[in-house]
């Protein structure tokens, strides 16, 4: 398990952005003259790492300064500890705008909070000083539910850094035609909408999300998010509730959304709601996958891309292994006793860190 | 609910086939034909058509958004200038009965680029705006100015980001100069091999000592360079067909899984063939079962092989956006993404345009690589190159999923406006999809073993193919 | 040179429409500013490279591979619930808190300033420190495992031999550190 | 009933539709062929729901094309083909209604089509 959040001391008022910046083991020509305000830049490492920039100095526990070079942390003083915004070293850096939702689904990984602090401003601060060419991960919550902030944020920062990427999840219920011009406006090639879908039946889906009418909502958003020419990324969660429809929604995909740029079907994540409903959610899809086989085939056959997000490869047929790339966040990944000299491991997303240790696959196991 | 324009057309079990402009399809029956054409859709009517995404509500709603959708992807759009057909000499080593080009013998003159020429040739290629270029070496034997591609070669690789080269060679002759330039990563080969060995003699090469030749050599080319180096395609006699399992096995074992069937096309040398009547009937015959022998070979040896054609018809009916052949797409338009460049350094919209010029029927030059494209030829030649509008396309159930040829209609009739039925693009490509929605409506394992393959998927089943009653 | 004569003089002799009476100008237009029509923004992102034509099918284009975001990746860190630092690094022992060093946030508005990553620059690190592990481990001060991991251990062992060297001491690789161990630094 | 007066380029037709008051009233294009002897071969009449009247001359129009040796003409109730000779009475009567058909189909979604590629292609 990697640690997002870190032991920092700090004398401030308000919570700031630093970049941490260590340069050991370069020649001394390497350190660049012009660091930028928020660079901090490592002294000394005795039970603590000390790092002084513009503002001052700060010191880091807990965590070796090798291993969060290049990192921007949002420092919260009062609470003596940072949180890892950008790790440099990984692809799956994600900004959580809000803990707030206006839904509340059964399996939510992150289950919604009633308060919210506004950190657009840090997040700004931090996505201008990510490494080149990064995606960054906005999520929540419900980030749209913030639309005015998040569209300014992404004006700003796509502005500025034009070398930036955006995958941003949204449940779509809070566009409306109004927003059109401003979505135009934002270049779609930098920005994914990952926007969950669960059945094509509205009481499956609203019963999910525990919403009335969000399928209703949602299916609006999708025309309007087609019109505004937006990437979509589909996601649906595989779970014993919409499994039989699944072919049913592929159908729907083909018909009435073969705009979308990909389907991920995804296996569940055991946290949260997920993991307190974990019997009652979880289809074993090494026992039953001939409905999502039918399903990624018939979108696939259509020229729509589909993809299995989460399922650890042994757990799916040979045939569609190439369709189940390796998804699981770095910061979260963990493989089983059963992955010892498994062949084809490297190539596996392996399981959450907080899997059941029941894994509840019929068929799992190493391959020869 | 308003429901989209929907166009039939009868199979031979007596169902038909429905599809919308948007290439939407499904098959039903007498009874909803009826019932669709008289206004009295019933209640399982409308929700099939529903789901089907063949109807919707209102303007600019979801089910709107995703016809309007899918009916733009089904329209091809112009593209930038990235794929030259480069035909450095006309003269050839072989004299292959069906010549689709009337070649030049080897010894005669004037049928090379000039010096000029290839220097204006590569000052037109350097006047590209696109980043990556693809070129394919014709002829005549291109191989015979192996001089030439070299040079045409290194400047490529230099001017462009991504460079990628295809020599269209009859591999009769393959010294080591010319062993060393196909030996690239970016350089592949595009032969012919008329199906079995005797076929190939008594259509290209006449001698058996030539047919060694080319047996050798496509031998050490596929074993030196493995299967992907080498793509090959039969040319097809309606008189004479080839043995078509002994021409299967014959381009499995030299690793090549994808046959091309392309008919003798009657323009250049081959004109002076006697074609007999009704070729087309015959060639959709002999198409058809060969698609059928595809399917049983496959699912008895469960090495999968595709006709290329029929494959790339498949994906027009399935998906959106399949105008990455220049055969079918609509609208077809010309000098957008690739043009031929000839012996003279005149510029042509295809090789069967440069054709019609060679033989004198009518000139369909578009330009020269010194004085660049003649726009106003090219627009006069795209206004008719779509079949949205034409009279018989407006009511075919095919319309969407098909192309346009007009040049093809030109060289054959001498005119661009005969009524479709009556052409041999329509003729040939109703054949086609007729077999294409056979195939997908049939039940039968093997079929659907080999449509999956086809399709690019893992499994096909019912819900592939829509069916109301 | 002289005028070629062909069988069917011009395009209008063989049924060409003159250009204007298309029907349908389907053709977007690019030039017009960014006012794009819906058939525009439809179209955008899909193009193909050309596969295939009349006389040779060469050589299919493969579709290039996207990346993707797994899970709800649904957040970046836990809710405010502070989480154990990874247990591989054992706590540091207690001292007593020095007072946290004062920090004062610039009021500089941020500035974009991408952090440049060479691609290998963690293999090349992970390289000089088992170097330097090595060298120490010659010299005495280290017996820990030759992993390229900076870990306390290190620390510590770093801090010492800049003591005994009469090196500023600061427990990093510093560059006289590399140059008093021998070890070039690429 | 008005008298429509359709003029299709090149021929001007003209249909009196008459309705018959009390004249069983069929409601869609399902009617039996039925075959009256005479005139050199036999002639079929092919009865067309009136909601398809409008559309009987283009119908005709593109029969006539397609089966050059067969003559097509408009009667009161529907249309008649003679020497349709090799041609069974169930493919005319299916040939006959499906050029209807198709005709009206078409007629009536042009204005979908037309206002779609407005939609799709206006800035």
């Amino acid at each position: 398990m990697i640690p997002l959040r870190i032991k920092v001391d700090a004398n401030a008022d308000e919570p700031f952005v630093v970049r941490l910046r260590s340069f050991e083991g370069s020649v001394a020509g390497d350190i660049p003259i012009a660091l930028d305000a928020r660079d901090v830049v490592l002294e000394r490492v005795s039970d603590a790492a000390e790092y002084r920039g513009e503002g001052g100095c700060i010191r880091v526990h807990g965590i070796d300064p090798s291993q969060i070079d290049g990192d921007v942390l949002l420092v919260n003083p009062h609470r003596g500890s940072a949180d890892r915004l950008v790790r440099a070293s990984s692809p799956h850096n994600t900004f959580l705008v809000t803990e707030r939702c206006d839904q509340l689904c059964v399996m939510c990984s992150q289950p919604p909070k009633a308060h919210h602090v506004d950190l657009f401003a840090h997040f700004e601060a931090a996505a201008l000083l990510a490494p080149e060419g990064a995606t960054i991960g906005i999520s929540g919550g419900e980030p749209t539910l913030y639309k005015e902030e998040l569209l300014n944020f992404l004006v700003q920062t796509m502005g500025k850094r034009t070398d930036l990427r955006f995958h941003i999840l949204t449940n779509g219920q809070h566009f409306d035609e109004l927003d059109m011009p401003m979505m135009r406006s934002l270049e779609r090639e930098r920005i994914v909408w990952g926007v969950p879908l669960y059945c094509r039946s509205p009481e499956v889906h609203d019963e999910i999300v525990g919403k009335q009418g969000a399928h209703a909502r949602l299916v609006e958003t999708l025309g309007f998010l087609c019109r505004a020419g937006a990437q979509i990324e589909l996601r649906t969660v595989l779970m014993k509730r919409n499994a039989p429809g699944l072919t049913a929604l592929a159908r729907f995909i083909t018909s009435t959304l073969p705009f979308i740029q990909t389907w991920a079907i995804m296996q569940l994540e055991s946290i949260g709601y997920a993991r307190q409903n974990w019997q009652r959610l979880f289809h074993d899809s090494s026992a039953e996958f001939d409905g999502v086989g039918r399903a990624l085939d018939l979108v696939r056959s259509r020229g729509i891309e589909a993809q299995l997000y989460n399922f650890p490869l042994c757990t799916v047929p040979a045939s569609y292994r190439h369709l189940a790339p390796p998804t699981i966040s770095d910061w979260k990944r963990a493989y089983l006793d059963e992955c010892r000299d498994c062949t084809i491991k490297d190539g596996c997303g392996g399981f959450f860190e907080w899997h059941p240790k029941k894994h509840g696959y019929a068929k799992l196991g190493a391959q020869s | 609910m308003n429901v989209w324009p929907l166009k039939f057309r009868e199979t031979p079990d007596g169902g038909i086939v429905f599809a919308d402009d948007a290439g939407g399809f499904f098959k039903s029956d007498e009874g909803f034909l009826r019932r669709y054409s008289n206004d009295s859709l019933n209640a399982s009517d409308l929700a099939f058509l529903r789901d089907g995404g063949h109807s919707f509500g209102k303007e600019f709603d979801l089910p709107w958004t995703s016809f309007a959708y899918r009916w733009s992807r089904r329209q091809s759009r112009p593209q930038q200038l990235s794929y030259v057909i480069l035909v450095p000499t006309l003269r050839c080593n072989l004299a292959c009965g069906y010549c689709q080009v009337s070649r030049a013998s080897e010894a005669a003159r004037g049928f090379d680029w000039t010096a000029d020429t290839l220097r204006d040739v590569l000052a037109y290629l350097g006047s590209l705006e696109t980043t990556d270029i693809k070129v394919e070496f014709q002829g005549g034997e291109p191989m015979l100015r192996i001089d030439i591609l070299e040079e045409v070669r290194t400047f490529c690789r230099s001017r462009f980001r991504e460079a990628q080269f295809v020599v269209c060679t009859n591999l009769q002759c393959l010294g080591s100069r010319e062993l060393a330039f196909l030996e690239a990563d970016d350089t592949f080969v595009s032969t012919s091999l008329d199906g079995d060995r005797a076929t190939h003699e008594r259509q290209r090469t006449h001698e058996s000592v030539r047919t060694n030749e080319f047996f050798d050599n496509l031998d050490h080319v596929v074993g030196r360079f493995g299967p992907g180096k080498v793509s090959a395609l039969p040319t097809i006699d309606v008189d004479n067909p080839p043995d078509f399992p002994a021409l299967l096995d014959n381009f499995e074992n030299y690793g090549i899984h994808s046959v091309y069937l392309r008919p003798v096309n009657h323009q250049g040398f081959a004109r002076k063939l006697k074609q007999g009547t009704n070729v087309l009937a015959r060639w959709n015959r002999i198409h058809a079962d060969f698609i059928d022998l595809l399917v049983d070979r496959n699912c008895r040896t469960g090495r999968f092989m595709e006709e290329y054609y029929f494959s790339q018809c498949l994906k027009r009916v399935l998906q959106l956006g399949t105008d990455n052949h220049v055969d079918i797409r609509n609208p077809n338009f010309f000098a957008s993404d690739y043009l031929v460049v000839d012996h003279d350094g005149r510029l042509y919209p295809t090789d069967e345009a440069r054709m019609q010029s060679r033989i004198g029927r009518i000139d369909l030059s578009i330009g020269s690589v010194t004085d660049g494209l003649d726009l106003a030829k090219v627009a006069l030649l795209n206004t008719s190159s779509l079949n949205n509008f034409d009279p018989d396309c407006i009511h075919c159930v095919y319309q969407p999923f098909c192309g346009t040829d007009v040049i093809d209609d030109v060289s054959r009739y001498g005119r661009v406006d005969v009524p479709r039925p009556d052409t041999w693009f329509c003729g040939r490509h109703t054949a086609v999809f007729d077999k294409v929605f056979e195939l997908i409506y049939r039940r039968d394992e093997a079929v659907r073993q080999s449509l999956a393959h086809w399709a690019g998927v893992s499994s096909w089943a019912e819900e592939m193919a829509p069916a109301h009653s | 040179m002289k005028k070629r004569l062909f069988a069917i003089p011009s395009l209008l002799a063989a049924g060409f429409l003159p250009a204007e009476t298309q029907a349908l100008t389907i053709k977007p237009t690019f030039d017009d500013g960014n006012a794009k029509s819906l058939f525009d923004i439809f179209k955008l992102d899909h193009v193909y490279t050309l596969a295939g034509h009349r006389s040779h099918s060469s050589h299919r284009s493969h579709s290039s591979h996207r990346s993707h975001r797994s899970s709800t990746g649904g957040y970046s860190y836990r809710a405010p619930v502070y989480r154990a630092p990874a247990p591989a690094y054992s706590a540091p022992i207690y001292r007593a808190p020095a007072p946290a060093p004062t920090y004062q946030p610039p009021a500089t508005a941020p500035a974009p300033a991408p952090l440049k990553v060479l691609p290998g620059n963690a293999q090349r690190f992970t390289e000089i420190v088992r170097e330097v592990q090595f060298a120490m481990m010659a010299f005495g001060y280290y017996v820990g495992e030759l992993d390229g991991v900076l870990g306390p251990d290190m620390r510590v062992a770093l801090s010492k031999m800049q003591g005994d060297y009469g090196l500023k001491v600061t427990g990093t690789i510093t560059p006289e550190t590399l140059t008093a161990l021998r070890i070039a630094a690429q | 009933m008005t008298t429509t007066l359709v003029n299709t380029g090149r021929l001007r037709w003209k249909i009196n539709e008459v309705a018959v008051e009390g004249a069983p009233r069929v409601g869609d294009g399902h009617r039996s062929a039925n075959r009256t002897e005479g005139c050199g071969s036999a002639a079929v009449t092919v009865e067309i729901a009136e909601a398809f009247h409008p559309y009987m001359d283009a119908a005709v129009l593109r029969l006539q094309s397609q089966h050059p040796y067969a003559s097509f003409d408009i009667a009161d109730h529907g249309i008649v083909v003679t020497d349709s000779a090799g041609i069974g009475d169930i493919e005319i009567r299916k040939a006959v209604l499906h050029a209807v058909y198709r005709e009206r189909i078409y007629a009536e979604t042009l204005s979908m089509r037309l206002a779609l590629v407005a939609a799709v292609t206006s800035k």
